[in-house]
């Protein structure tokens, strides 16, 4: 990176294009706005020169060499549209075609194949070929998701280097030689892969198709928009697609800073999850001990009376508001200002439980995910990625495979990066504090030589033990050189929800509830006295009573809450409960008022990603029955109580965020609309990577090519250049419907993390296993288990323990067995792992029936339990 | 006698043919490429020729076909491959009756009948679904009570597809170059410029 | 009445020259609107003609201050059937582009069609084949020929000849009938389609197109009787809604609004398009510029078109219909179940079409309303960045106030008829 | 007082008993239904004939040949909704089509359709009332009747109806007069007012009696009667008044069910009540050859063969109306107009000029040969300066351009 990468001068069809040494003539030309037409040859996966298709003819070069393995070099001339090679296209399509099926009709990627597209532009209209073709059984399922049709493959081996060479999943591979030659996966090992959906989109032909989408749509009566996915928290951006209103599809699209056109399986199939059996349509009361349907009105009226009871029983600290980060930044902006700003109680929490303190989170010196690529070295110290957050995964597992970046990872288990690791340090669960004293002496061989950041990926680990442990570790990993925090958080909009507040003690934009206090006063009206409780003492105070009205937004406690008991009382002993949700769980029914939510796909609005990038997410079906955006439900709310938030649309509210917050300064609605790979909060230390353009989906382009719009010429250049930047932002002929003017406001300082109080890990009694509780990608929560591909794949409840403690038991494996905590006794089946540790029992949260949440306690900071043979 | 001969040829029609008809006890014949409600057509078999592929659909002009295919039930297909048309809807308050959807066909399932009087008492019997418009058991199109069918205005229907079927190739004016259907087995093609 | 007399003699002019040289656009000639406004307490009623009136054809509406029975002042209004037809030829594929632009100008359907037609295949560098030329020729002339008579049946009707409207529409209807064997639609027929036709000519249309012809001449023959000498009928058209050659250069107007004022200008002569050189024929065209010589010059229009379609049908060559560039015309139906490559094109150019070069051009033909014209542009794709039409009834439409002022109202409603505007050409 | 109601009728000559009064009251029911019944049949015939000479079949439908297709009409009519505009003077636009109505129908009673004939021992006309004024009586139903049109048009507060109305002013006003004008060509040789009369001098008695009948001997009066009649009676060429390619419908506009189909109605009553007394004062009325056959006082010859000849005479002009619809463009109002002052009335003129110097030198025993080429002589050297002062077309082009 150091030394600048020396500019050659190639010549392609004549026209003279700039490059830099090495790299590839295809990608040049590309670049420079020559299509060189290849199926094999892709941006993000290793050149192989399979396929041939993008013969050109270079001067002085005998033959014609193929462009995806040709690098360019100083005063190369090369011609892509000479007789020559169009002789050379046509022969190689034809060749390609002879054993190409006729099933276009029929074929899903008819209408969208770069065969058929590349055929029409480069190949001949007839085919000489009258003999019999090849023939394979029609469409094999290779695995749950994706099905192989042979006979349309056209061996360019871009769905087996995706899976060997990005995915690290290496199931599928090539079999047979000669006319032979086909994709197999092996016998005994299925392709079962959290990414097996990128291989149907790299896909040039209908070889690969996936399961979900088979025969749903065809591509002319699909509509796109560009969005950002949240099913998790990286903010991969996407191509979501619908037709007659119902999303039929997700698409990667390539983004440098996130998913470089990755996507993983829950991502992309979740979608169907939005069009669930038991979503609500209308707004519902409880009359007479029964949920009844009514009116938007009257739900309303409702819940701000019952919440109003509440404000005059017990005072602002009597009512409480948990969840918020499924929603859009907007959403949870409005819910902040509604619970702080109108109501004024700071018992606000958006994570269930499972994260980390906001002041943490949003206090840390922050990492962007393309820091990986630049890092001297990656500290691991989160749950499994590859199960929580897949392609985030892939971009640690490119640093680290591809780039050379070294990996530490501090972990009490085998993960999926682990074997990726160059050093690793393994503790107790709960223990990361005294492990990540010894990162720094892990890290010094490993950044000898080695300049830029340390990045940090920082999460809980498992959702057993309490944050306390990652807290007291994360201040010990502060204090490495350099060091730079990505937050692994669970749940799409998490962080954007503590963005913009939804925490107790912080206000929006990065701001202590003590400093800002003045700030949102002058803005909002008042602000709460004092810090209130997170979503554990919520519901701890609510199981006690002292809770007058519970507001859920999106929350499902009892389901997504590491303990079940204290939610489920929790919800029993509040005064009054406003569920703001989309779908029929457990505390939607025993709410007292229900109000439906439109959901992902149904609302536009922004969305912040775990390194804090704001993006947006767009609208692209209306949903069924009456369902409102979050924040147009908040502000109803709040005209109830008393105030008018007078908003229009959520463009409104970015600008009134960018006004109020500090920490969104000058993010409003404009630059958001034009930021075409989203902003990084805050803007002033990201200025630089800012990109002015928006992006456009190409439709009946080149279909399935990478989708990467050429580089912005003039307002990049702008945005590059820090003077022109302030202009290009301000675009002050557009008027600011905000309603609170930021002129005039009194500042506030952002949050600095300075190290917390963290409770003692204790020791663990040697009889007791201690629980590690991470979560998987296929779990009982609502995007799987309403996806009607995804459901099959949830694996089956089970305690994984070292197959030493099975015998030390005294069952056999997959034996059930009794096991006790602190939260009672469950049964379950026990099975042997051996990557699992002595003394620890590991248990994927939320897999369906009886869980982890039946065992956490969530008030203590590790979870231990003692296993008894059943009788 | 200029001025007033105009007299003289109205008078003169007095004693000429009339050309109108009594239109709706008597039709005129249609010719053979005329564009009419649509039909779906089935293999000689039974087998439905439609394969849920869309391409009606997607050059259809006026966006009034709606198809969507499903996976062929391996113990009774419908159709013979892998997909079948699961629905098949044309909304005729939208369509045009171009024909583009006839000419676009791969398999010829849906081509034109000579029927274009049906009228709706409402906008649910103006989108004909599948039922409506795939051919019964004898290949010829379903009448509906709405529609004013005389004759055998469903024997010629795919007029149309065999005009164009050439597709301005003089070399292929005059062959069969299409399957058999239900009841009717392989239509003649046209002369073409041979006649 | 011998003043009238001359005029006949006048009419006899044809000529089969070509192109005459546009002259040097001097000062506008033309006069109505912009209006001063009346000073002081007028006698004078606003009346809205249309958009919603029986001899408006179609929705046009001509607002009008009248003193009395006379027009004071008039202007045409127009939007009443706006379409968004250009602007959903943008979202049209070239191959469906036919579908919309037919609707334009419904009368001469086939005139829209091959004007898109020519346009593409000029930005595709395409020969068509010769059996194709010729064929667009013939349609193109039955197409004007039901046009005018549609033409004489209004204009009939408009002037109060009742059995006139039933004439023409009964002579129109034989057209039609054999339009629609050909094309199988009697309208909106989609059949001319970039690189040649949707289908060959079917069976038994010489003696179909023959017949037809026979039975147009003997229509002609009895407008002529019925109409031309009738006294009324002169009263009420000749030295109404009078044009110059000039007024007309200076408004756009072309066919045979300019035809009637003695300018011999139609683009089949002048910039010969298909095969219009190779056949005989005449422009028609009169000195006097009134309503009674665009009446008369459609009339005999329609006799010249007669002669076309008859060396149409002795001369019209074999061979292929359609160009045989793949990458334009789908191929034959028995080549998809075979051949691999031709399936792909076949899914391909019906789905996604075919994809035009780059660039911008304008074709034009004469329509039986004048100089239709094709602006097309394209970027690469398979669907127009723009497609606009240049329909004649549009810069028509624009004489219709200077020719109505200081007239009568029933002078108004023949104007509008010799005008012939279309308004699905209008406002698009 | 009773010559002067009822001039020669002989039933009211006598006393006038129950007997009388109730006869009078059945040719009155008698004459308002074959009115009533001429005008739907006349409808359907005009169609019919229009149809054959469009080539088209026209009505078949209801009834037999599609004879009662005016009655489902006019049923259908009557079960429409009524609007009245906004702006309507709602009093006057409900009784407009009734003035037409009544005058149309009380035309129609001067009509002489048959002989003498004996009913119940009285002897009477075929005739509603033969009044000593009938044809003043005619002319001034004939002026009421514009009172109809011209109100409804002013009352429908519109503006095409409103066109109408002053164009119907204006027409019948002026046709009134070359109407008048004709019928005083007649009148001149006739030298009576009563229809009665005016037939009887045209009796029949046998072929050389049709020289008699005035169309011979007042052929150019009966040409401008032709004219204006068909001007007065809105019928194409002349319907300028309702114009549908103008002014949509003129006058009736803005009337809808019922109303409308009473002006209809109205219209076409005028039609033949015109017709008929065309029939009466120049083609001889009910007179034509009886069937010789039977005596001369058998009802066939008394009752059925004048009522017949009536009717065909009747017809074959109707048949002409019928004719001129189907041949003729409709005129510009200026140009009726033209042809209304500038030629009807002043060709009247010369008629009259001419016809009163042929009947004043027959009693003065003047030179004929000489006065009535000298009169025709100065008559046309009159036109002929009318003439040459019209404006010709080319000055008019010259003008506008």
């Amino acid at each position: 990176m150091s030394d600048a990468p020396q500019k050659v001068t190639v010549t392609i069809d004549g026209r003279e294009v700039q490059a830099e040494q090495g790299e590839l003539l295809i990608k040049v030309a590309q670049d420079n706005g020559t299509f060189v037409p290849r199926f094999c040859w892709h941006e993000r996966m290793k050149p192989v020169g399979m396929c041939r298709m993008c013969l050109v003819e270079v001067d002085g070069v005998r033959g014609l060499p193929p462009a995806c393995t040709t690098t360019v070099t100083d005063g190369m001339v090369v011609s892509t549209q000479s007789e020559t090679v169009k002789k050379a296209q046509d022969g190689v399509l034809e060749f390609l075609l002879i054993n190409h099926p006729l099933d276009c009709p029929v074929c899903d990627r008819g209408g969208e194949c770069p065969l058929q597209d590349q055929t029409l532009a480069f190949g001949p209209a007839e085919s000489r070929y009258v003999e019999e073709k090849r023939h394979y059984e029609k469409p094999i399922p290779i695995s749950d998701l994706v099905l192989l049709d042979r006979e349309r493959c056209i061996q360019c081996s871009r769905c087996t280097r995706f899976a060997d060479d990005i995915a690290g999943d290496p199931l599928i591979d090539f079999g047979e030689r000669g006319g032979q030659m086909q994709v197999i996966t092996y016998p005994d090992d299925p392709f079962v892969s959290y990414f097996s959906g990128n291989t149907v989109q790299v896909c040039p032909v209908g070889a690969l198709t996936a399961k979900p989408y088979r025969f749903k749509a065809r591509p002319w009566d699909l509509a796109s928009v560009e969005t950002t996915c949240q099913t998790c928290s990286v903010g991969c951006r996407g191509s979501v697609e619908s037709s007659s209103n119902r999303i039929v599809r997700m698409l990667g699209v390539d983004v440098e800073p996130t998913n470089h056109g990755w996507l993983c399986d829950k991502g992309r199939f979740g979608v169907e999850a939005l069009h669930a059996e038991d979503r609500i349509r209308t707004p519902m009361v409880r009359r007479d001990g029964e949920l009844v349907e009514c009116s938007w009105p009257e739900a309303l009226d409702a819940a701000a009376a019952g919440i109003q009871r509440a404000l005059d029983l017990h005072g602002p600290g009597g009512v409480a508001l948990i969840g918020g980060s499924r929603g859009t930044n907007e959403d949870a902006y409005a819910w902040a200002r509604l619970a702080k700003g109108v109501i004024g109680t700071d018992h606000v929490d958006a994570q269930l439980g499972d994260g980390l303190p906001a002041e943490l989170v949003l206090g840390l010196p922050g990492a962007t995910i393309p820091d990986l690529d630049r890092a001297a070295a990656i500290v691991l110290l989160a749950p499994d990625l590859k199960e929580e957050l897949p392609v985030l995964y892939l971009r640690v597992r490119r640093a680290a495979v591809d780039l050379g970046v070294p990996l530490v990872d501090v972990s009490a288990l085998d993960h999926g990066l682990s074997r990726y690791a160059s050093a690793t340090v393994r503790h107790l669960p709960g223990e990361q504090q005294s492990a990540a004293r010894e990162v720094a002496a892990a890290l010094a061989p490993l950044t000898e030589g080695r300049s830029g950041p340390i990045v940090v990926v920082l999460g809980r680990p498992d959702v057993a033990t309490a944050a306390d442990a990652t807290v007291a570790a994360a201040g010990v990993l502060a204090d490495l050189p350099e060091a730079r925090f990505l937050m692994a958080l669970r749940r799409g909009n998490v962080r954007g929800a503590l963005e913009v507040g939804l925490a107790p003690g912080v206000l929006p934009g990065r701001v202590s509830l003590e400093s800002g206090a003045e700030r949102f006063t002058a803005a909002w009206g008042r602000v709460p006295a004092a810090r209130g409780l997170d979503a554990t003492g919520i519901l701890g105070a609510a199981a006690e009573g002292r809770v007058g009205a519970l507001v859920l937004v999106g929350a499902d406690v009892t389901d997504d809450f590491p303990d079940r008991h204290l939610a489920r009382a929790g919800v029993r002993g509040a005064g009054f409960v406003v569920a703001v949700d989309a779908n029929r769980t457990e505390a939607v029914a025993a709410a007292d008022v229900v109000l439906p939510a439109a959901l992902w796909g149904e609302k536009s609005g922004t969305t912040t990603n775990l390194e804090g990038r704001v993006q947006r997410v767009a609208r692209k079906v209306s949903p069924d029955g009456s369902p409102m955006p979050d924040w147009r439900i908040a502000g109803e709310l709040a005209l109830r109580l008393g105030t008018d938030f007078d908003l229009e649309d959520e463009t409104e509210l970015q600008d009134e965020i960018a006004a109020v917050a500090p920490g969104f300064a000058e993010v409003d609605a404009i630059l958001l609309r034009r930021a075409r790979d989203g902003v990084v909060l805050p803007l002033a230390d990201h200025r630089d990577e800012l990109v002015l353009e928006a992006r456009r989906i190409p439709v009946t382009d080149f279909s399935w090519e990478p989708i990467a719009p050429a580089e912005p010429e003039v307002e990049a250049a702008e945005a590059s250049d820090p003077d022109a930047a302030p202009e290009a932002i301000d675009a002050s002929d557009e008027p600011r419907p905000a309603q609170v003017p930021a002129a005039g406001l009194p500042d506030a300082a952002t949050i600095t993390w300075t190290g917390a109080e963290a409770r003692p890990t204790p020791g663990r009694d040697n009889y007791a296993l201690r629980l590690v509780a991470g979560r998987r990608l296929y779990d009982a929560g609502r995007t799987v288990s309403a996806s009607p591909s995804l459901a099959g794949l949830v694996p089956e409840t089970a305690l994984r323990v070292h197959p030493q403690e099975i015998s030390r038991i005294g069952v056999a494996d997959g034996d059930p067995v009794r096991i006790t905590t602190s939260r009672g006794t469950q049964t379950l089946a026990l099975t042997g792992d051996t990557t699992v540790p002595l003394g620890v029992a590991v248990m994927a949260f939320n897999l369906g029936g009886v869980g982890v949440g039946d065992l956490v306690d969530a008030t203590s900071v590790v979870t231990d339990l003692r296993v008894e043979t059943v009788r | 006698m200029g001025r007033f001969s105009g007299f003289g040829v109205t008078l003169k029609q007095m004693f000429k043919p009339r050309v109108t008809g009594d239109y709706p006890t008597t039709k005129r014949p249609k010719p053979d490429r005329f564009h009419g409600r649509h039909v779906l057509n089935r293999y000689e078999d039974g087998m439905e020729k439609c394969i849920g592929c869309e391409l009606c659909a997607g050059v259809c002009p006026a966006k009034c076909i709606y198809v969507r295919g499903a996976d062929n039930p391996p113990d009774a297909p419908v159709s013979p491959g892998e997909r079948y048309g699961f629905v098949y809807e044309i909304n005729y308050l939208r369509c045009i009756h171009c024909d583009m959807c006839v000419e676009a066909c791969p398999t010829e399932a849906i081509t034109e009948s000579k029927l274009f009087e049906f009228s709706f008492e409402n906008r649910a019997d103006a989108i004909y679904t599948k039922a409506e418009l795939l051919v019964d058991d004898e290949g010829r199109a379903r009448r509906q009570p709405w529609e004013l069918w005389l004759g055998d205005e469903d024997d010629r229907t795919s007029g149309w597809m065999r005009a164009t079927s050439p597709a301005g190739d003089a070399d292929y004016e005059g062959r069969v170059n299409w399957s058999g259907e239900l009841g009717f087995g392989v239509r003649d093609p046209e002369q073409g410029q041979s006649a | 009445m011998t003043h009238i007399e001359d005029t006949f003699e006048r009419l006899e002019h044809q000529t089969s020259e070509g192109a005459q040289e546009l002259k040097p656009h001097h000062e506008i000639v033309v006069a109505g609107g912009p209006w001063p406004e009346l000073e002081g307490e007028g006698q004078t009623m606003i009346i809205n003609m249309g958009p919603s009136h029986p001899s408006t054809h179609g929705v046009l509406r001509i607002m009008m201050e009248l003193d009395g029975e006379t027009v004071v002042r008039a202007k045409p209004i127009i939007g009443y059937l706006h379409t968004g037809m250009e602007k959903t030829g943008e979202e049209l594929t070239y191959v469906q582009g036919g579908t919309n632009v037919t609707r334009m100008d419904y009368l001469s359907p086939l005139s829209n069609e091959l004007v898109f037609a020519t346009a593409v295949e000029q930005l595709l560098d395409l020969e068509i084949p010769e059996r194709a030329v010729w064929m667009r020729m013939m349609l193109a002339e039955l197409n004007r020929i039901s046009s005018h008579l549609l033409f004489q049946a209004t204009n009939g009707m408009d002037i109060g000849a009742v059995s006139m409207m039933i004439f023409g529409w009964r002579e129109r209807e034989e057209v039609l009938r054999v339009l629609e064997m050909i094309t199988g639609l009697r309208m909106n027929h989609n059949f001319i389609r970039v690189g040649g036709l949707a289908a060959d000519l079917p069976d038994g249309w010489q003696d179909a197109i023959l017949e037809v012809c026979d039975i147009v001449e003997a229509g002609v023959a009895d407008y002529d009787t019925i109409l031309s000498e009738n006294p009324i009928w002169q009263e009420r058209l000749m030295g109404v809604g009078v044009l110059t050659t000039q007024q007309c250069l200076d408004l756009s107007i072309t066919g045979p609004l300019l035809r009637s004022t003695g300018y011999p200008w139609d683009l089949r002569k002048a910039q010969p398009y298909l095969a219009y050189d190779q056949v005989e024929f005449d422009v028609i065209y009169t000195d006097n510029g009134d309503c009674y010589d665009r009446y008369r010059i459609r009339l005999y229009e329609i006799l010249e078109s007669v002669r076309i379609v008859r060396q149409c049908v002795a001369r019209m060559p074999g061979g292929d219909y359609r160009v045989q560039d793949k990458k334009v015309t789908p191929p034959p139906r028995a080549r998809i179940d075979e051949s691999m490559e031709a399936l792909i094109h076949h899914f391909k150019l019906f789905t996604e079409g075919f994809r035009v070069p780059a660039g911008e051009t304008y074709a034009s033909i004469e329509s039986p309303r004048g100089e239709i014209g094709c602006y097309v542009v394209s970027d690469g794709t398979g669907k127009p960045v723009r497609m606009h039409v240049r329909g004649p009834s549009f810069y028509n439409l624009q004489a219709m106030s200077p020719m109505m002022e200081n007239r009568l109202v029933a002078d108004a409603v023949a104007i509008i008829s010799t005008v012939d505007p279309i308004m699905g050409e209008v406002d698009r | 007082m009773n010559r002067l109601l009822a001039a020669g009728d002989p039933l009211l000559n006598g006393p006038i008993d129950l007997t009388v009064v109730l006869i009078v009251i059945g040719k009155t029911v008698a004459i308002f239904a074959f009115l009533l019944v001429a005008v739907m049949f006349y409808v359907w015939f005009m169609r019919k004939v229009i149809a054959d000479m469009q080539n088209r079949v026209g009505p078949d439908t209801a009834g037999p040949w599609g004879l009662l297709q005016t009655l489902a009409d006019g049923i259908k009519l009557f079960f429409k909704e009524q609007s009245v505009p906004d702006t309507a003077d709602r009093r006057v636009f409900f009784l407009a089509p009734y003035i037409s109505l009544m005058t149309a129908f009380l035309a129609f009673a001067i009509v002489p359709i048959g002989g003498k004939v004996s009913i119940a021992g009285h002897w009477t006309y075929i005739q509603l009332a033969d009044i000593p004024i009938g044809i003043l009586f005619l002319l001034m139903m004939s002026g009421l009747g514009l009172y109809g049109v011209m109100l409804a048009g002013w009352a429908s507060g519109s503006k095409y109806p409103l066109l109408g109305s002053v164009r119907a002013s204006a027409q019948l006003l002026s046709y009134e007069a070359a109407f008048g004008l004709a019928i005083v060509g007649v009148l001149l040789q006739t030298r009576t007012l009563s229809t009665r009369a005016i037939a009887e001098q045209q009796s029949w008695t046998g072929i050389t009696s049709l020289g008699r009948w005035y169309v011979i001997p007042a052929f150019i009066a009966f040409v401008i009667y032709i004219i204006s009649a068909v001007a007065e009676t809105n019928h194409p060429p002349f319907d300028l008044v309702e114009a549908e390619q103008e002014l949509v419908g003129g006058f009736h506009t803005e009337y809808t069910g019922i109303r409308f189909a009473i002006f209809f109605l109205a219209e076409f009553m005028n039609l033949i009540t015109m017709s008929a007394i065309a029939v009466t004062l120049f083609l001889g009325g009910p007179s034509g050859p009886s069937l010789g056959f039977l005596p001369a006082d058998n009802p066939v010859n008394t009752w059925l063969m004048p009522i017949f000849w009536f009717v065909a005479k009747l017809l074959a002009l109707l048949f002409g109306t019928v004719w001129i619809r189907a041949s003729l463009p409709r005129l510009r109002y200026d140009q009726l107009m033209d042809l209304g002052w500038k030629w009807l009335i002043e060709l009247a003129f010369l008629w009259i000029m001419v016809s009163g110097t042929i009947i004043v030198g027959r009693d003065q025993g003047w030179n004929l040969f000489l006065v009535v080429p000298a009169t025709v002589v100065g008559a046309i050297a009159v036109l002929g300066l009318l003439r040459l002062s019209m404006p010709k077309r080319s000055e008019f082009l010259e003008e506008i351009r």
